[in-house]
């Protein structure tokens, strides 16, 4: 009775591998667009193993409910994924994340509930104290992952400022709640009370929204891949309960992307982990340079003269940045980049790391708008053309561009690496104000070069009017 | 499956989790993001077993509503995912297109 | 452990080994063959236990020469990949050497 | 009883869990020079971690002779080490190659002979069906491991001629021996008598030759790349049999390399890894080209045009091959690039993936040399350069430097990816005769070229010669 999860028939065991082994594969396609959509189908195929050995290993009493469950789940599922805006992917990754964080937290709470079902215990109702670890870790990340998942949703779908909300004694307050459910977890290898569970589920969801409140609307990214980070951890601790080897593999997987993926922005944008998640960063930006910066003199430009410019050019560099996702400029963009090359000059895209508001958000936009992806190139493999380049095209970005990462050691960018723009015989710039400033709030001196031509206007509109006056 | 064997798994599939993820082009980091989202709702399996037991009547409830919420997570996940993914694009295709 | 674990173990490592491969510099790799020789002797767990085991002499010998062998290869094949290791120096303090 | 060796305390399977992850981070730590010296102590210390457990475990009735084997071992190990010519790591590989297969099969037949020490019988004397498998092709490959270093050892020291021994109806024969050894492992689960164990080893001895006698010299390196493959794989049959997961983690992580290595070298050959196997190239090469090729007109050089040209160039490449390795004329090119340098000359080496005999073998040899390995590029790094360096100084490489690769496709590299040393203004080639061709055995037409100088003489010699005009 005692081991009855882990008596499983080798043929089980196997299924779930083999599952796991699909996740693996899933994720090995992404290393090129043309292998991805296979793996992707793996995944899918492996989801669909894992299922079914599910079903099938388990006297389902309640099947028409089941199917009725994932008809319902699924239904909305596919209907979302249909309807979705690309430019709102950070929000649905959010949304989905705290479902992960919330099915996390039922199943563990009916394990908790049920612990015979999922061959648990060792006695009538006692619950093995190594499995109320696992369990009350996963519900603990759980709950995590969903109430943060939740404000991070909330934040970027715009249904709550961006600001961060600073409470006194902020750190304190995170701490000894951290603390006390560490030790609950541990008290409750001694006691299995429900009033143990359930306050570590409760805190949890209290830490969840602390943790996250504070932290700006801009810095979000970071947190939804920590919080995938964290739903991966919360699988692979489900996993060690149920002894199910495609959980674990999945976790490690989900976990690690996470890690990655927040490694990798904190690296790009020059700040620490600690100091995004410490947060009181990244709100609305408003910055003192910036007003005082309007008083420099500056080129403005119009969309005829963009139009002039680049159709003289041999060779023209886009760089897309944040404003272009937020005024849904790629198709506009695409059609633009197709009547130049009808005048026979050759568009590359440029595309910084960070550029956007999370890791890969400007390639995804503009293959929605059908750019082939070779003519995309990632910043070390362009960033050496700008000198031979007459027009670098700045859309929607800034900060990407800001020669201070270079130069300012007192920038809050100082470090990360930036596209070399201002090497090119002419820069435009498309913005809508000469005050506004980007996600590090930091003005930019390219704006007042000689050689830069400021664009003012909302982005798309801007690329329609160049567009017509391309002809 | 005893833990050591359990956590030797868990120790390996950290190290393949590390190289594969790194092994992602960053271009299709968004899909990334979201596949992994769609296989993390692996938690189905539990939900399933909770939902499926006779035993506790909550518990079969907390069990569907689990089945419910990763139901969306892994038919919207993989569906998204695929969506995006269908839209990179070489530029031969492309060209095919434009001039065809 | 029971069959599928170690299974599962094998199908991981060999992912692991795969990337764990693959990202060796070239110029690592007379190294990368002299090290996966000295760690492929872990072979001389099976012979220490042979050779331990008071049952068989036959059996008995035979892991004491495995033992032999292996160890041959452990001793050699990681002071010789230290040796090459050693050898690969950067600028820096060579030009210490020239110049000093 | 029938499950003793899996019935080990937790700490054990730890132990040997966390020997594994040593070995893997041995290998991580080969991803750049700076790491490789800490990764090899880590692996180091996972082996020793191996030893002690198995040490702790099992009582030992036999100390001091298993102490007096680890020394006498480890001893004749050790002083091999450090006296090992670096020229000769070729054959040093091999030799240990053929330790690491005997040791397999000699553990194997221990186990044979005493099933019960190592806890895989079901009865008296019995062994479980599964562990019957494991273990043939434990031994089997453990033995084809071995005779076939044995040959590749002979052949690369020089003890065997490296020509290409073709039985008639080989393939017939190795297929008929291979059939019978799998047909017998099936058998040797029905049935445990000694004879089916020892003619599995018998034969699997015999394939071994016959698999390597027909392959040519020149051809060893895949073939030892391929035996590295096998003794991995041999070392994860003997941990399935013992359930350790420290044997089946290196015996993946071995197996993985040598198919990676043995991929990588018939790529950059441009041939399949099949025809290598299968034997008959790559024996003393003498090809028809070379001999109708000598009456062609060619510039010959003395060391003393060798060394004026150099000390007026701007900069230098240097690319060395084969030919370096057989004279060890890497110290005195280290000298000779000293003296450049001095002389104002930039000097950079340019290595070839596949130059010399194995892979890797320029690195180990110009780092020997005290070549700091910054100074050292790879093909893709530096071929855009030669197009603006004045002197390529070609020493002992011919296949790597052959415009036929990309323009004949009748030649035997077609396909492969050669340095452009054509690109230079002056290419200086060191070999000894006009005659003598490389591994592929074709003749190479830049020797005839307008901008090509040949200096015929061993290469070590000629570059001391250089040395001594350079003053
Ligand atoms: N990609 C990631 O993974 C990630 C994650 C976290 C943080 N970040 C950070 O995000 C930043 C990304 O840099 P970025 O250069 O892409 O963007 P940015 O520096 O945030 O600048 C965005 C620019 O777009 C303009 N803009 C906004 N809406 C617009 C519209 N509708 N039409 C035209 N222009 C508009 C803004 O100026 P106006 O207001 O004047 O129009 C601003 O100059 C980096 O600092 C990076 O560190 C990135
Ligand atoms: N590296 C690997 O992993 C690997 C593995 C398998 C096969 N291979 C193959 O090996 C070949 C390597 O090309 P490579 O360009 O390095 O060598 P190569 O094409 O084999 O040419 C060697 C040259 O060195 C000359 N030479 C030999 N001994 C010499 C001495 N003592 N002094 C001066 N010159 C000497 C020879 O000409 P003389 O006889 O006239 O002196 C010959 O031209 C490729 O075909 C590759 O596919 C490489």
């Amino acid at each position: 009775m005692a081991e009855a999860a882990h008596a499983q028939p080798a043929w089980v065991l196997l299924a779930y591998l083999v599952a796991g082994v699909c996740f693996i594969l899933a994720l090995r396609g992404l290393s090129s667009p043309e292998s991805s959509r296979r793996g992707n189908r793996i995944g899918m195929i492996g989801m669909a193993i894992a299922v079914l050995t599910t079903r099938a290993t388990h006297h389902i009493a309640s099947l028409p409910e089941i199917v009725a469950a994932m008809v319902v789940g699924g239904g909305i599922g596919l209907v979302t994924a249909r309807k979705i805006q690309m430019t709102a992917m950070p929000q649905l990754v959010a949304a989905f994340h705290s479902l992960v964080g919330m099915a996390a937290v039922l199943v563990g709470t009916a394990a908790f509930l049920n612990p015979e079902a999922f061959g648990i215990t060792y006695g009538p109702g006692l619950i093995i104290p190594g499995s109320r670890v696992e369990m009350g870790l996963g519900v603990a990340i759980g709950a995590v992952t969903f109430s943060g998942s939740v404000i991070a949703f909330l934040k970027l779908n715009g249904n709550m400022s961006g600001k961060p909300i600073i409470l006194p004694l902020r750190h304190l307050i995170n701490l000894g709640t951290l603390v006390a459910i560490i030790g609950l977890i541990a008290y409750f290898t001694q006691d299995q009370a429900p009033w143990v569970y359930f306050t570590v589920a409760g805190l949890s969801f209290a830490i969840g929204f602390l943790l996250i409140i504070p932290i700006g609307g801009a810095d979000m990214p970071v947190v939804i891949s920590m919080l995938n980070s964290y739903s991966g951890w919360a699988a692979a601790a489900m996993g060690f309960t149920l002894h199910n080897s495609a959980m674990i593999i999945t976790g490690a997987l989900v976990g690690s992307s996470g890690a990655i993926l927040s490694y990798i922005m904190c690296r790009a944008m020059n700040r620490s982990f600690i100091s995004v998640i410490s947060g009181g960063f990244g709100g609305e930006a408003i910055s003192g340079a910036a007003a005082e910066a309007i008083d420099r003199p500056w080129k403005r430009g119009s969309a005829e003269d963009a139009a002039f410019l680049m159709k003289q050019a041999d060779q023209v560099i886009i760089v897309p940045g944040y404003g272009m996702a937020v005024s849904q400029a790629q198709h506009a963009l695409k059609e633009m980049a197709d009547k130049l090359k009808a005048e026979g000059v050759r568009v590359k895209y440029a595309i910084h790391p960070v550029a956007g508001r999370m890791p890969g958000h400007m390639n995804v936009l503009l293959a929605e708008a059908n750019v082939p992806y070779d003519e995309v190139f990632e910043l070390e493999d362009i960033n050496s053309e700008f000198a031979q380049t007459d027009v670098a095209f700045v859309i929607g970005a800034n900060d990407v561009t800001n020669p201070a990462a270079r130069t300012d050691k007192s920038s809050p960018i100082y470090g990360m690496p930036v596209l070399d723009v201002e090497k090119a015989r002419t820069v435009l710039f498309v913005k809508r104000s000469m005050g506004g400033v980007g996600y590090a709030g930091v003005d930019n001196e390219l704006f007042y070069r000689d050689n830069t031509m400021m664009l003012l206007s909302d982005a798309k509109k801007m690329v329609e009017e160049i567009v017509k006056a391309l002809g | 499956m005893d833990f050591i064997s359990i956590l030797s798994i868990f120790v390996l599939a950290c190290f393949v989790g590390y190289y594969v993820v790194w092994s992602v082009t960053p271009a299709l980091h968004t899909p990334l993001m979201s596949v992994t989202n769609a296989i993390s709702s692996v938690i189905v399996v539990g939900a399933l077993i909770a939902a499926a037991a006779a035993g506790s009547i909550s518990s079969k409830w907390l069990g569907l509503v689990a089945v419910a919420l990763a139901s969306v997570n892994i038919f919207g996940g993989f569906a998204v995912t695929q969506r995006m993914l269908s839209m990179y694009r070489r530029r031969e295709r492309q060209e095919d297109k434009t001039h065809g």
